[in-house]
């Protein structure tokens, strides 16, 4: 029996709304239909009552779930694509995100982000929203790159007492397959050494993990060997993993499928070179998509974006700075 | 809509306990605010003082038809309605003094304050992006199998020009929640008259679109507003879904104490909705033998005495203290970026 | 409300011209529309397709009302309003098989193409969003001096729960700009159905809240929705300010060629606003004696033929290429990031 | 006579409604009142039916600016606070920023938000956002720290062909001054040395310009020579200038009051370190905000944002690096 990184997500949430009455599931064509991409599948007719669609009213949504939530609850949203997140962002970085530091009163809400670039999904279907959300204070930010993380960390967090924003890739929903679940875990916020190696370190998270080991795999035949850092949440940013790999390496990479300014790339990179600059035998590196708005076209898609090609080619210049 | 009461009309449609009980939330609320004015004048509080005044009966009136267990969401023009759900002067005085031992400890200011734990919900500076947290609020009690819970909260006539407030509405409407919402429409939005702000004749008109009950108060009138607020609260309470409220009155001061309200239309302040609240209830105290204007003076009085002791009281308690702070904007630490490894 | 010609009413209130004129866009549409299905079942297109199955009648009657010059929003299932405006097959096929050729340049797909300058705007997903962009279109038109110019836009029964739909209306009100706005209620929105969308009667009842005119029509009924659009462009464009036009239909097919639209209650079938628009038009035209079912069928054949050539054209046309393109995103490349000093 | 930068914003809209009939202004309380801090005084009275009041919708005011862009306008948008912007987000973030890239269709609007931090502002009333529009492709983020860039930038961004997020900084409004207006001005992108020296470069935009400078000279009694750099835009980032500077001082800090995941600081460091890594003798360090909302008392906004104290602590240890 195999499972995929999305149905991995459906079971997480079966899991809480069986364990935990406090859950309930909120967004748009999420009930009866199991949502955009199926990730609720069958959950309505499991927990009656319990898996609501909401109208196209993404600020409401969020707005919901946080009064909720402090109502003892434990709402998971699904925003149909995390692009639409934005219009409900008032919700997720002033109402949410500030509750407990002005208050004390936690807020337990999920949002679940289907984010990332597929073929064909365009500018309005496959952005990565992750650093807008970690760059306010208040909200932690997953970004699960396995069938075992979406699985586990899904779980963790809606068991956490704070806001979390939880980006799931589109690109790894269908493709990505597991054995089975998990029995176990590592802790939230710690990073992962997804592959190691001595030559460099990869840092790098969602759908960009497996172009970085397929990348690092065909680097291999040349007889380097990569070191990859899969960092499963972006906020918390696991940097003492990060600088453990880097000692070893000298080495830094850094893949993100986000835009260049400003990313995840940039607050690894800050935070390498301020704490472990000794530690770096060159110019830490970082690859980005192109800072243009996501395109339709899946060839142009596909120059934009960060591939297994493009990781070789930057990670071949960095070990030879 | 029923139209204020005349002086001819004896037979009140409210309890003399409510109306009584209710002035004296509204006098409160009034000295306090002009306490505050005054501090801000002597330079005392640091952020911006918005005051209620002329507001008074539309915001009371909503609070004491309120119970624990309720959840209250006020805004900008609530100080009334706080204290008669329960907040109190020497929270306020905390709050806007920033006080360590206020509700927000120095972290949030003024009208900003809140307990959300206990039902008192903390207002964020965007307008209308209370609303649909208080409907999620009511639904997580029909989770749990609560019944008969109210929720309500309030916005003003430009708030409702809002997405927040379209989406939380409708939210509302569909989930047929025991949500109260108040429109105080006081003419202005800081300096932006109702013209520029939208194009319905009245602002009860947004009602039927989205399928929610309508009741009109006479926002200066305290018999209007607690009878009413009362029938509003009792129909979501009783299951009646979602109420919206409108009360015509006019903000009789600045946006905030920085603001003369230089831009105010001079010909509106002959309209009935321009009458000050607490002189009409004050006056109609009288007219019913229900207090005198000594015993409301009297009543004024010992709120100013009481306000002022308890504003000297708090000036001298700690401020927030920047060494003491965790400088943690989440609840579970271990998960504190750069902290959770430590 | 105007209800739907019966049988017996020989008496048209649109003009034959019009009606036909009309009617063979609504074809062409909806036989473009089934050869994009085709395609996207054969695989050649790589995104999602949309379709506007059902809704012809009112997308068109509006596209036809409108004139070179005026400003016009489509959405997304509005192929038939497009090809009223002026918009090609060929641009349709370019843009939804990549071309490089279309007007999108594989940039952006589908629904999304449009060409600006020329007053066909192009939409962006988030629902809602072209509202305000048409209002501040007029406003611009305003500025300029130009009068009788109409800007027109489309929303769903799920747009509507938008933030962006209710302060674009609401702006357009307050500015009284010659917006005509068409709500297209086809009782799904993706797969979530009216009830759980909002809780009005009918979503003309939203019309007073902003304090603008309301229009219902048949939706299904080429007739009447020529009448009612062609009433409410006329009245936006006299200065009538913002128009409602609200559209009773049923989405005929899934909300995406990929759903199989399982979700769908058997019992609006039986709804007079599940009829077939096309079907009931070419009746139509076969009792008027203006066209008959062979001559409608001959133009189907045409326009089959027509956009299978046009789409094997098409197909052999150049895909955008990743090494010609600027992957600039401003239009001043001095000031793009990283160039600007290059 | 003396402008501060409050007038110079004020006198460059005057300028540009005067010279050019495209620009129009719309916000909220702009008209007869002239705004919230009288950025737009008395502009409604010399430019009838040309300053217009908008209703509270964030959203709309953005749209209204866009169509009307595309229609041949130029629309100078103000938001009565940027912490208020993020109900506009999507019609900057995906329709402003998006329309070029999708139909070679300009879109020029300048987008005011008036910024940061000032005492008793508060969680809402106090945000630095620059670093959430500046990570979206398609927009130029203007963040002028004098007088003079005050209103030739804004004079800039309205005759740029497309979106402007023109951040101002609120605490400089009435404090800062200048003799008068400029005649000439760098161009659009490029940064600016404000102070020459030795030993170490500091990065910064804003009000933390000010406490930059107070700081190095502070530093300066203890015979150590900063050098500091006034980024002007962000996006553009004139990496070129600051590499120039880091070349001459071997040492870099980056100062911002923004929240620390992600913004400018870290942007700037990992252009610095993958473009000029030999050129720094000591690991690039940076000085942010705290994570946390901006409090509210003074007593802890001070102790939130970075001061010229703060500056002083950070640049000492970075000499001592
Ligand atoms: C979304 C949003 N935009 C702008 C503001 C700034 N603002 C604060 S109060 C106010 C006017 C509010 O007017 P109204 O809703 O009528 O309430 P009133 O002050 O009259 O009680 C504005 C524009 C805000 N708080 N939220
Ligand atoms: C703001 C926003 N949220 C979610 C979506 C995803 N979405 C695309 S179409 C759609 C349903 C639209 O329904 P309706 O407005 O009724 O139009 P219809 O498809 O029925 O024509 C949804 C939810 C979106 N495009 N924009
Ligand atoms: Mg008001
Ligand atoms: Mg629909």
């Amino acid at each position: 029996m195999s499972i995929t990184y999305l149905e991995a997500i459906r079971e997480a949430q079966c899991k809480v709304l069986r364990d935990d009455p406090r859950v309930f599931l909120y967004g748009q064509d999420i009930g009866t239909f199991g949502g955009a991409f199926k990730a609720t599948k069958n959950l309505a007719k499991e927990f009656p009552g319990r898996v609501l669609d909401a109208p196209i009213s993404e600020d409401a949504i969020v707005g919901v779930a946080v009064g909720a939530a402090v109502e003892g609850m434990r709402p998971i949203v699904e925003m149909q694509f995390a692009d639409f997140s934005v219009c409900g962002f008032n919700q997720i970085v002033n109402q949410a995100a500030t509750l407990f530091y002005r208050t004390s009163t936690p807020c337990p809400i999920v949002v679940r982000l289907p984010y990332g670039g597929t073929s064909g999904g365009g500018p309005f279907h496959s952005q990565s929203v992750e650093a807008l959300y970690a760059h306010y204070p208040g909200l932690v930010v997953m970004t699960p790159a396995t069938v075992e993380d979406a699985y586990s960390m899904l779980i963790d967090a809606v068991a956490i007492d704070d806001p979390v924003v939880f980006c799931e890739h589109k690109f790894l929903y269908y493709h990505l397959k597991a054995a089975g679940l998990p029995q176990e875990a590592l802790p939230v916020g710690k990073a992962r050494l997804a592959r190691e190696g001595r030559d460099a370190t990869i840092v790098t998270y969602g759908a960009m993990l497996h172009e970085s080991l397929a990348a690092a795999e065909e680097i291999a035949e040349d007889g380097y060997d990569l070191e990859v850092v899969d960092l499963r949440t972006v906020k918390p940013l696991d940097t003492d993993t990060i600088l453990g790999s880097v000692a070893r390496t000298g080495r830094l990479l850094v893949v993100s499928e986000a835009w260049p300014w400003g990313g995840v790339a940039a607050e690894v990179i800050a935070r390498v070179v301020a704490e472990g600059f000794e530690l770096l035998d060159a110019p830490p590196q970082r690859l980005n998509a192109k800072d243009t708005p996501v395109p339709y076209h899946p060839n142009l898609w596909t120059a934009h974006r960060p591939t297994a090609q493009a990781v070789v080619q930057a990670a071949r210049r960095l070990l030879e700075l | 809509m029923s139209s204020s009461s005349s002086s001819a009309n004896l037979a009140m449609r409210v309890s003399k306990e409510l109306y009584l009980k209710t002035f004296r939330i509204m006098l409160q609320a009034r000295v306090l605010e002009e306490k505050l004015a005054s501090l801000y004048r002597g330079g005392m509080i640091k952020g911006g003082v918005f005051l209620g005044r002329g507001q008074e009966a539309l915001s009371a009136a909503l609070g004491v038809h309120l119970r624990p267990g309720d959840i209250y969401a006020p805004l900008i023009r609530d100080q009334a309605g706080r204290m008669a759900f329960g907040d109190t002067a020497l929270d306020t005085f905390r709050t806007y003094l920033g006080s360590q031992l206020g509700s927000m400890r120095g972290r949030d200011g003024n009208i900003h304050r809140g307990r959300p734990s206990e039902g008192y919900y903390a207002m964020i500076s965007h307008l209308g992006a209370m609303i649909p947290v208080v409907v999620g609020a009511l639904m997580a009690r029909r989770f749990r199998g609560e019944t008969g819970v109210v929720g309500a909260t309030c916005i003003g006539d430009g708030g409702t020009s809002t997405g927040a407030f379209h989406e939380g509405l409708n939210a509302a409407a569909v989930e047929k929640v025991p949500l109260v919402l108040v429109i105080s429409n006081n003419q202005y939005a800081y300096s932006t008259p109702n013209h520029r702000q939208f194009a319905c004749e009245s602002l009860a008109d947004k009602a039927a679109g989205y399928g929610v009950a309508v009741h009109k108060v006479d926002g200066v009138d305290l018999e209007d507003c607690l009878a009413g607020l009362g029938k509003a609260v009792d129909a979501a309470r009783q299951g009646g879904g979602p109420q919206l409220v409108i009360g015509e009155i006019l903000r009789l001061v600045g946006h905030g104490e920085h603001d003369d309200f230089s831009y105010l239309n001079q010909a509106l302040k002959n309209e009935p909705f321009a009458k000050d609240c607490l002189a009409a209830a004050e006056a109609k105290l009288a007219e019913m033998g229900w207090a005198s204007a000594e015993e409301c003076l009297a009543w004024r009085k010992e709120y100013m005495a009481e306000y002022d002791a308890l504003a000297a009281r708090v000036q001298r308690e700690p401020a927030p203290d920047p060494a003491e702070e965790s400088w943690d904007a989440l609840s579970e630490t271990a998960l504190v970026d750069g902290k959770q490894n430590s």
